[in-house]
């Protein structure tokens, strides 16, 4: 695999010169027209351990960026250094540059906690408070005081359980225990809790993993109408489905951003070897 | 401040809270707070110096050490009245269901000393397992000694007056006290720590009960806790003599020690109610034969000391160095 | 592949459930040992509680009845209110002694020798003049009636009618005299002695006669202790271990305070009590004996135990829920305050209720700050000489009168009633917080 | 008393702030319906306003409490005719001054009363008087001021949250300080009287001596005033007592916590762990007698018919009875964190096929480790400085020993019988005891620095 | 939604009758040539909800059975009831008779432990103990003691490793924490873990939601490899995946078996209306 990457980077230095000055070895333009989240040459470390190589990627407005890539390549990684959920792993240290809306994240000054209802995030493992479900949606609008009465909170929660495609299932029971759910529900139950507080982006790991075909659909269609106002990441191991939400792809690969393009491109008309191979399975 | 505070001694702690709290109901004057915080702790207390911080009265098992004296001066309490109230006799007690013991301070000595004369007068580690051994009259019991430990005035008081007496008793180590004073001092109040002296805390409840489940074992405490425990517990003899009111009363009981009370005359007349306190200690229906003192265990002075000690100490006569 | 059950060829000679069913007998006869041990073991704890229950139930419960002597006693007008004005200072000071030994003596006509009628006197209270004196002064109505009142009897006698005195031994062997015996004897007969409920237990300070003793001094002390211990240990406590555990930076420094306050909880209490004095009494001027100071101690005492038990409380809290508020933009604050700490609660009630249970039965740093003492009065601040259950416990248990025997064991319910109620709110708040994840 | 209703107001200013701060800034984006306006929650804003209305004046009023009797004093003596203070010493001046305050507060006085007395008395109500006025209005003042500051600032852009949080951190660190204070504290409270303890015994023989009886020394009339200061015996007897409770209270303590929280039904639970909490607060005097009396003789008399040499009070009765005290540090405390353990964990194991005991074995006790060590730390601390009970059971001989049949004594036992007994600052009997408590204090320090590095070895880390 | 399912209650009585005497409601014979696990008219509560309806179904030996259907539908909850993992659930019932090799699971006289050793389960969400990555392989094989000493534990780690496709990934960190792995490698970490005591029987909760196509690829040609010897069910979402490697698909919906079959029958031919429907993506 060690031999895959060295060919690749030779191969690779005139979409270097393409895809601008701070990366080395990503193929493709990483640059968005509009961007709102612009990442230069972002170092992930775990300890002594590297995570994340040198990593510039922009997201753009309102577009769905989708980060795909095998397993333990970093993905998750990257994305949580996006609202620096970083922060919270002892030993776990990010450097280069990552701004919002030309601010950088990483400052001394900034403070976190805005920056997080901005950039707001769904994890990979579904994590519901142990609260009822009805708290752990109202959760967020209640602390950033979105709403001023119970009837429009409990609009809020409402709205936002239908658009993750919930309420259905558990508008008898807002008052239990989010974590007597379904794997399932647990996930869109975060999904909700992510977009009661409507953040300007949204970063989601993996949010249908668990989700049926059904399910999915319907939080692909949230993402399609939320995209009309925010932007998105979006890290998905279903190829199919980074092809059908996003506009852009980005490969990730052992900590190093491979390629990066048009959605379409990518999986018509990949550049790198290593992208082929993924996106064609021809790999491992 | 309008209360007074009485710090110091424990043994004196039972008789100095009765007379407070007859004070406090009878008197008009608030009740005293009494500190229990043994001699030492509360001349410490009370000689750190003069005011509404510091007490105005200490209890002592034991009389006021130069040293101490010295120290109230330095910190202003310069006129200090000594008023010694009474006796403390130190019983050596076992169990009812064993045979009352009949000891002489030699045998005391001889059981309890860390070393004894052998047959040839030389000093050896105390050899002596049965008071049998140490003396062919007494019964054939395992010496078990429960006693204060070396912290306490008790022990402080124990050692002078029976172990001291003991060797003393004994003519090559008598001789000692001139020839070589130190070895004297050591051999006469070393005690044994081999496990016949058990050193049992300060609780002489506990000692009485621990007596009263262990035949073998003897106990020391003080005469008020023999009084109360008649029942389960008698005094050894010393000497012949059994410890009662009356012969520690007339000094026959050799085992007794006086106990004191300190007050700071600079206080007088200004925290309430200090010489009336006095008084009221000091009144024969207190600190009398037949006075409620009595009844909780304190052996009163001869009737002339108890006179001449109640008018000096109501007059608030200031005591001269100790030597 | 030779062997059908094996993920690897040739390691697993038989399928995994044959394996497992040979040792499945060990490890169930294991695993039933282990439940059993773990039984007994809560059995072994519930045992001693009950063990020590029985031993201190059965030694105190007598306390909480008292002696008393009915006496018909004539309260004279002339004796108590000579001047016939009423005023409560000149009823206050009459000589009520006066009257009930008179009123005693009535009962036995036949003894007059002076020294035989101080005995006979003395089978009564010196208190229950005292008593006598509140009750008329309550009722200045009864001035002048003659009413059948129930006098407190002395210790002794109280000791002799509970049984704790045997009649049976030679006169030298106890406390009561055969005369006095005798005197009991008659007024029993007359069904002039009965055991009544012990009010004065619970109304009074304390006292040098048994019978007069009570534990209110003490109690109300270890209540304002107590109180204010809590108030200040608890926020402090979770405050310090919210920091340590949360917010401080991880290094070298916050790894030497961790040890430090581990081993802060295994100082001596005393030498909390030569801080205490040093610091609170000596530097601040905040006054001796008093429950300001003795909470101030007891705080430093038991923050090591809230903090460490708060801190092992948070590190059980799971991060994916940390990760969960941060993510949705809760400050750190709002995470720890909404989230980590009602999870973690449970912990750091525990460690309360431990904290406090050591404070409330802990003696020796109060010796240095002089609540070690006879306090009669009853506090009402913070700030009033006080004593606390466990000094008055360690005090009565080291008194000679036979009559603080049982008045201690009763003290010691008293303490554990308080520790029971004290415990109950925490306990209680602990089962509404505790779940599982 | 008046203190109290001074804080009760306070309390209703903050109140007050609290809901002004709230208006304030509610009104100032324009009304409820702009409220994303603002940059933190409308009720940050009104905590800011409280808390600048609250601390501030309670500060002040704590300083004024501090402050104000000394003021009044030195007016007061101040006014007092010089010749009643000449040549008095200023202990007898406190006197004086006590006098009149008992006077001015309406106290029984001893002393006559005299005129210039009674005059001092009458100044010293009036300006007590006078300043507990000024008090109150100069601390509602600053309430006032702190809640008009407050609204001076209040704005949209004002970080009401973030301001909040520092003042709460702020807090916090203040609490965390106080154990390092305290540390501090204890360290200089025993270092000199321990310097001077040193200076009369050679630490050599203090640190490797292994006998200890200071009994000779009790006085410094008496001869041989050097005693015998090895402190082995001591730290042997610590350990051995320690030793014997932690084998009791370890395996019960830890084995209940385990039943309770996973084999036990939850009513069980509930009534048992408050049950067993019991133990902790049993004063130590009941576990003394109860050792004394009840264990003691029990295993004296065992001990007896199996023909060994037991004495009446022993190491082993004193362990036992103090292991008993201290099962519910370790059963309560693993107890909660060994609930604490998420259940997925358990799933994980018996979906293996692990029994329950195998599963709590090797999962749940790994994974609630940080949790259990830390409550068997804090009941070895809790044994470590228990007295009363090896005073009472194990007597206070100090013999080297490693036969817990004999009586034996503790670093702490020592300390306390030497500071609550005749006690003398300027010899080395007292003084002992705060070599003591320097020496115990670095020896648990480092054990305690073991232990952690231990934990952090072990420690496993869920999630 | 209700009225569909009365539909095809309605419609289902032949179909019924071809089923066994069992079921009331499932579409299809739920019964295996060669049962390993027969379950009968299974009925899971959680309190007073019920979340399995009467549920027939047989696993049978070297076969896998897929369970498919939408989120919340009782598939995990269907699956936990095989090996009894639900009595750690406080308030969970099932009633009804579910059989492994003709032993009633839910006897009062049965052990679970021995149970769950045969009958394995990999958790919807990964799970992995606190513990160093060997440690979580190792552990199942050393309580059950299937090695003999420490190099053939190795040797069953690696091999355990190698299978869920994992040991080149972690193989220089086997003594780091297994939560320290990213959220696909947590979960083939479990499979790993379940694999390692070679059960007979495999309930696979979504073992691939985390994964990317070639890992998932690694897996299934695990399952593929397993089915030889063992049986397997296997919940999933994805219905290719569903086709790929189970021979058996049953399709759940609100707690009820609606249909089974085949699993080629099942995606090209469904006989419900509800299974049609969820097949084709037309529903919710
Ligand atoms: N512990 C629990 N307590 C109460 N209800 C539960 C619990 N677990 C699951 N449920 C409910 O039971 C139903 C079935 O849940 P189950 O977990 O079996 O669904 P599932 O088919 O696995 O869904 P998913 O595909 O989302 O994982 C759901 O409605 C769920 O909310
Ligand atoms: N807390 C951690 N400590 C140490 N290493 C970590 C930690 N979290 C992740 N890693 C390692 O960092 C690398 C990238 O992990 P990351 O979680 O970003 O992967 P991912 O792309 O999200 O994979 P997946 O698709 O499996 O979730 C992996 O090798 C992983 O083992
Ligand atoms: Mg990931
Ligand atoms: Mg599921
Ligand atoms: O307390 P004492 O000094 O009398 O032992």
């Amino acid at each position: 695999m060690v031999e895959a990457i060295d060919k690749a980077t030779g191969a690779m230095s005139s979409a270097e010169l393409a895809g601008g000055q701070h990366s080395r070895a990503t193929v493709g333009d990483f640059t968005a027209a509009d961007p709102r989240m612009v990442c230069r040459d972002v170092d992930v470390w775990y300890g002594s351990k590297q995570a994340i190589h040198g990593v510039s990627l922009d997201i753009g407005k309102n577009e769905v960026v989708s980060m795909i890539g095998p397993s333990g390549c970093g993905k998750s990684t990257f994305l949580r250094s996006l609202n620096r959920m970083n922060d919270t792993i002892v030993g776990c240290r990010v450097t280069g540059s990552i701004q919002l809306d030309g601010q950088e994240i990483y400052d001394k000054g900034l403070d976190p906690v805005p920056l997080r209802a901005r950039v707001g995030m769904v994890f990979q493992k579904p994590n519901p408070f142990p609260k009822s479900i009805y708290e752990n949606v109202a959760y967020g609008p209640r602390i950033h005081g979105l709403t001023n009465n119970k009837a429009e909170l409990d609009e809020l929660v409402e709205a936002s359980l239908q658009k993750a495609g919930l309420w259905n299932e558990v508008k008898d029971r807002l008052d239990q225990p989010g974590t007597g759910l379904s794997g399932g529900q647990q996930q869109r139950l975060c999904i909700a809790r992510t977009i009661a507080v409507s953040p300007e982006v949204i970063l989601m790991d993996e949010p249908c993993s668990a989700l049926d075909p059904i399910a999915t659909a319907i939080v692909e269609e949230l993402i399609d109408e939320l995209r009309q106002n925010f932007s998105i990441a979006i890290v998905t191991h279903s190829m199919q489905q980074a092809a059908r939400v996003s506009q852009r792809t980005a490969y990730f690969h052992l900590g190093d951003l491979i390629e990066v393009g048009e959605t379409n491109h990518i999986f018509t008309n990949p550049q790198h070897k290593l992208t082929e191979d993924y996106i064609t399975g021809r790999f491992g | 401040r309008d209360t007074i505070n009485i710090v110091g001694s424990s043994t004196v702690f039972p008789f100095s809270t009765a007379v407070a709290e007859t004070f406090g109901r009878t008197m008009g004057y608030k009740t005293p707070k009494v500190e229990s915080t043994g001699t030492g702790g509360g001349m410490k207390l009370f000689c750190a110096g003069v005011g509404v911080d510091h007490p105005d009265i200490t209890n002592a098992s034991r009389r006021m050490k130069a040293s101490e004296f010295e120290n109230c001066q330095k910190a202003g309490a310069k006129e200090i009245t000594e008023v010694k109230i009474g006796f403390d006799g130190i019983a050596i007690a076992n169990s009812k269901k064993a045979p009352q013991l009949d000891l002489t301070l030699k045998d005391i000595f001889l059981a309890l000393a860390k070393d004894v004369p052998d047959a040839s007068g030389k000093i050896v580690p105390n050899p002596y397992k049965t008071w049998k051994d140490v003396n062919s009259a007494l019964p054939d019991a395992k010496i078990e000694v429960l006693g204060p430990p070396p912290t306490s005035g008790t022990r402080d008081a124990f050692v002078e007056l029976a172990m001291e007496g003991g060797c003393n008793s004994i003519p090559e180590i008598k001789a000692l006290k001139k020839s070589d004073e130190k070895k004297h001092k050591a051999i006469c109040g070393g005690i044994r720590e081999d496990g016949a002296y058990i050193e049992a805390g300060e609780n002489d409840n506990l000692i009485v009960q621990k007596l009263a489940s262990n035949k073998n074992a003897l106990g020391i405490f003080g005469y008020s806790f023999l009084d109360q425990n008649t029942d389960k517990v008698q005094g050894s003899k010393i000497a012949g003599v059994e410890p009662t009111y009356e012969t520690i009363s007339d000094g026959s009981y050799p085992v007794s020690r006086s106990i004191y009370f300190y007050v700071k005359n600079a206080h007088v007349g200004t925290i309430p109610g200090i010489k009336q306190f006095v008084t009221e200690f000091t009144s024969d229906k207190a600190w009398g034969p037949e006075g409620y003192l009595a009844d909780k265990g304190l052996i009163s002075l001869p009737d002339a000391e108890r006179a001449s000690v109640a008018k000096s100490a109501q007059a608030l006569e200031p005591m001269s160095k100790p030597e | 592949m030779s062997n059908p059950a094996a993920i690897l060829p040739g390691v697993q000679p038989r399928r995994t459930i044959d394996i497992v069913n040979a040792s499945l007998k060990r490890r169930y006869a294991r695993e039933r040992r282990f439940r059993l041990i773990g039984a007994i073991a809560v059995g072994l704890g519930l045992a001693f509680v009950v063990l020590l229950f029985a031993d201190i139930v059965s030694k105190g419960y007598t306390a909480f009845q008292q002696t008393y002597i009915r006496l018909p006693v004539t309260l004279t007008a002339s004796v108590i209110d000579p001047a016939g004005t009423r005023d409560m200072e000149s009823i206050a000071g009459a000589n009520y002694s006066k009257l009930i030994r008179d009123a005693l003596r009535q009962q036995f006509p036949e003894v007059t020798d002076r020294s035989e009628l101080r005995r006979l006197y003395s089978i009564l209270s010196v208190g229950a003049p005292q008593l006598l004196q509140e009750r008329v002064m309550e009722d200045p109505s009864l001035i002048g009636t003659s009413q059948e009142i129930w006098v407190l009897a002395d210790d002794d006698i109280d000791m002799l009618v509970k049984g704790n005195i045997d009649r049976d031994a030679a006169q030298g062997d106890r406390r009561v005299t055969d005369e006095a015996i005798g005197w009991v004897g008659q007024l029993e007969q007359q069904g002039r002695i009965e055991k009544r409920f012990n009010t004065i237990f619970f109304t009074h300070g304390t006292s040098r006669e048994p019978e007069l003793a009570g534990i209110a001094g003490a109690l109300m002390g270890s209540f304002y202790t107590l109180t204010l211990a809590l108030a200040l240990s608890f926020p402090i406590g979770v405050g310090a271990a919210l920091y340590l555990e949360e917010f401080a930076p991880k290094n070298r420094w916050t790894d030497l305070i961790e040890v430090n306050i581990n081993n802060l909880a295994a100082v001596p209490s005393i030498v909390f009590g030569l801080l205490g004095l040093a610091v609170f009494i000596g530097f601040f001027g905040v006054p001796r004996s008093t429950p300001l100071v003795a909470a101030m101690v007891l705080t430093l005492m038991t923050l090591p135990i809230i903090i460490i038990s708060s801190r092992a409380a948070l590190k059980s809290v799971p991060p994916s829920i940390r990760e969960a508020a941060l993510g949705v933009g809760a400050s750190p604050l709002q995470t720890q305050f909404h989230h980590v700490l009602p999870l973690a609660m449970p912990g750091m009630l525990t460690g309360t209720i431990l904290g406090m249970a050591h404070a409330l039965g802990e003696t020796a740093p109060l010796l240095m700050i002089g609540m070690i003492a006879f306090i009669v009065d009853v506090p009402s601040g913070f700030t009033d000489s006080a004593t606390v259950l466990p000094v008055q416990i360690f005090l009565w248990a080291d008194s000679p009168e036979r009559g603080f025997v049982e008045r201690t064991s009763a003290a010691i319910m008293v303490l554990l009633a308080f520790l029971f109620l004290m415990n109950f709110v925490a306990v209680m708040l602990r089962r509404k917080f505790e779940r599982r994840w | 008393m008046y203190a109290w209703i001074l804080i009760l107001m306070l309390l209703a200013v903050m109140a007050v702030a609290y809901q002004l701060g709230i208006k304030r800034a509610v009104s100032s984006v324009g009304g409820l319906t702009q409220i994303n306006a603002l940059h933190s929650l409308p009720s940050y804003y009104g905590l800011y306003a409280a808390l600048w209305a609250g601390i501030p004046a309670l500060l002040l009023m704590g300083l004024w409490i501090g402050f104000q009797d000394q003021i009044v004093t030195s007016l007061v003596t101040a006014n007092l005719s010089p010749d009643m203070l000449e040549g008095q010493s200023s202990g007898r001046i406190d006197l004086i001054l006590n006098d009149i305050k008992n006077l001015a507060t309406g106290n029984i006085v001893s002393a006559t009363v005299t005129p210039e007395v009674q005059a001092a008395a009458d100044q010293y109500a009036r300006l007590e008087r006078i300043a507990t006025w000024s008090m109150w209005l100069a601390v509602l003042a600053v309430a006032l001021g702190g809640m008009a500051y407050a609204w001076r600032k209040t704005g949209p852009q004002m970080r009401a949250r973030n301001r909040v949080e520092s003042i709460f951190l702020a807090i916090m660190i203040v609490f965390s300080s106080i154990a390092i204070l305290t540390t501090l504290g204890i360290v200089l409270s025993v270092l000199f009287e321990s310097l001077r303890f040193f200076d009369m015994v050679s630490p050599v023989e203090f640190f490797l001596g292994t006998n200890w009886s200071p009994q000779i020394a009790l006085r410094a009339d008496q001869v041989g005033a050097t005693g015998a200061f090895g402190a082995i015996p001591l730290f042997t007897g610590t350990l051995m007592v320690s030793l014997i409770a932690m084998l009791v209270a370890v395996p019960i303590g830890l084995m209940s916590a385990i039943y309770l929280s996973e084999y036990a039904p939850r009513n069980v639970r509930a009534v048992a762990k408050p049950v067993i909490e019991i133990l902790a607060g049993i004063p130590t005097v009941v576990y003394g007698f109860f050792a004394a009396l009840t264990v003691a003789p029990a295993i004296r008399d065992l001990g007896v018919s199996l023909g060994l040499e037991v004495a009446s009070e022993s190491a082993l009765a004193a362990g036992l009875v103090m292991g008993i005290m201290i099962i519910p540090f370790v059963s309560s405390l693993s107890d909660d964190v060994i609930n604490a353990v998420p259940q997925s964990m358990r799933d994980g194991s018996y979906a293996l096929g692990a029994t329950q005991s195998e599963t709590i074995r090797r999962v749940i006790v790994p994974a609630a480790l940080p949790g259990i060590v830390g409550g068997i730390l804090l009941a070895v601390s809790r044994a470590i400085g228990e007295t009363m009970i090896v005073v009472m059971a194990a007597g206070m001989a100090a013999n080297l020993t490693a036969n817990p049949l004999e009586s034996v004594t503790t670093v702490t036992v020592q300390i306390v019988t030497l500071l609550t007994g005749d006690q003398e600052f300027d010899s080395a009997k007292t003084l002992a005891a705060f070599a003591l408590g320097l020496t115990l204090f670095l020896v648990t320090l480092s054990l305690n620095i073991v232990a952690l590095s231990i934990v952090r070895k072990y420690r496993e880390q869920y999630e």
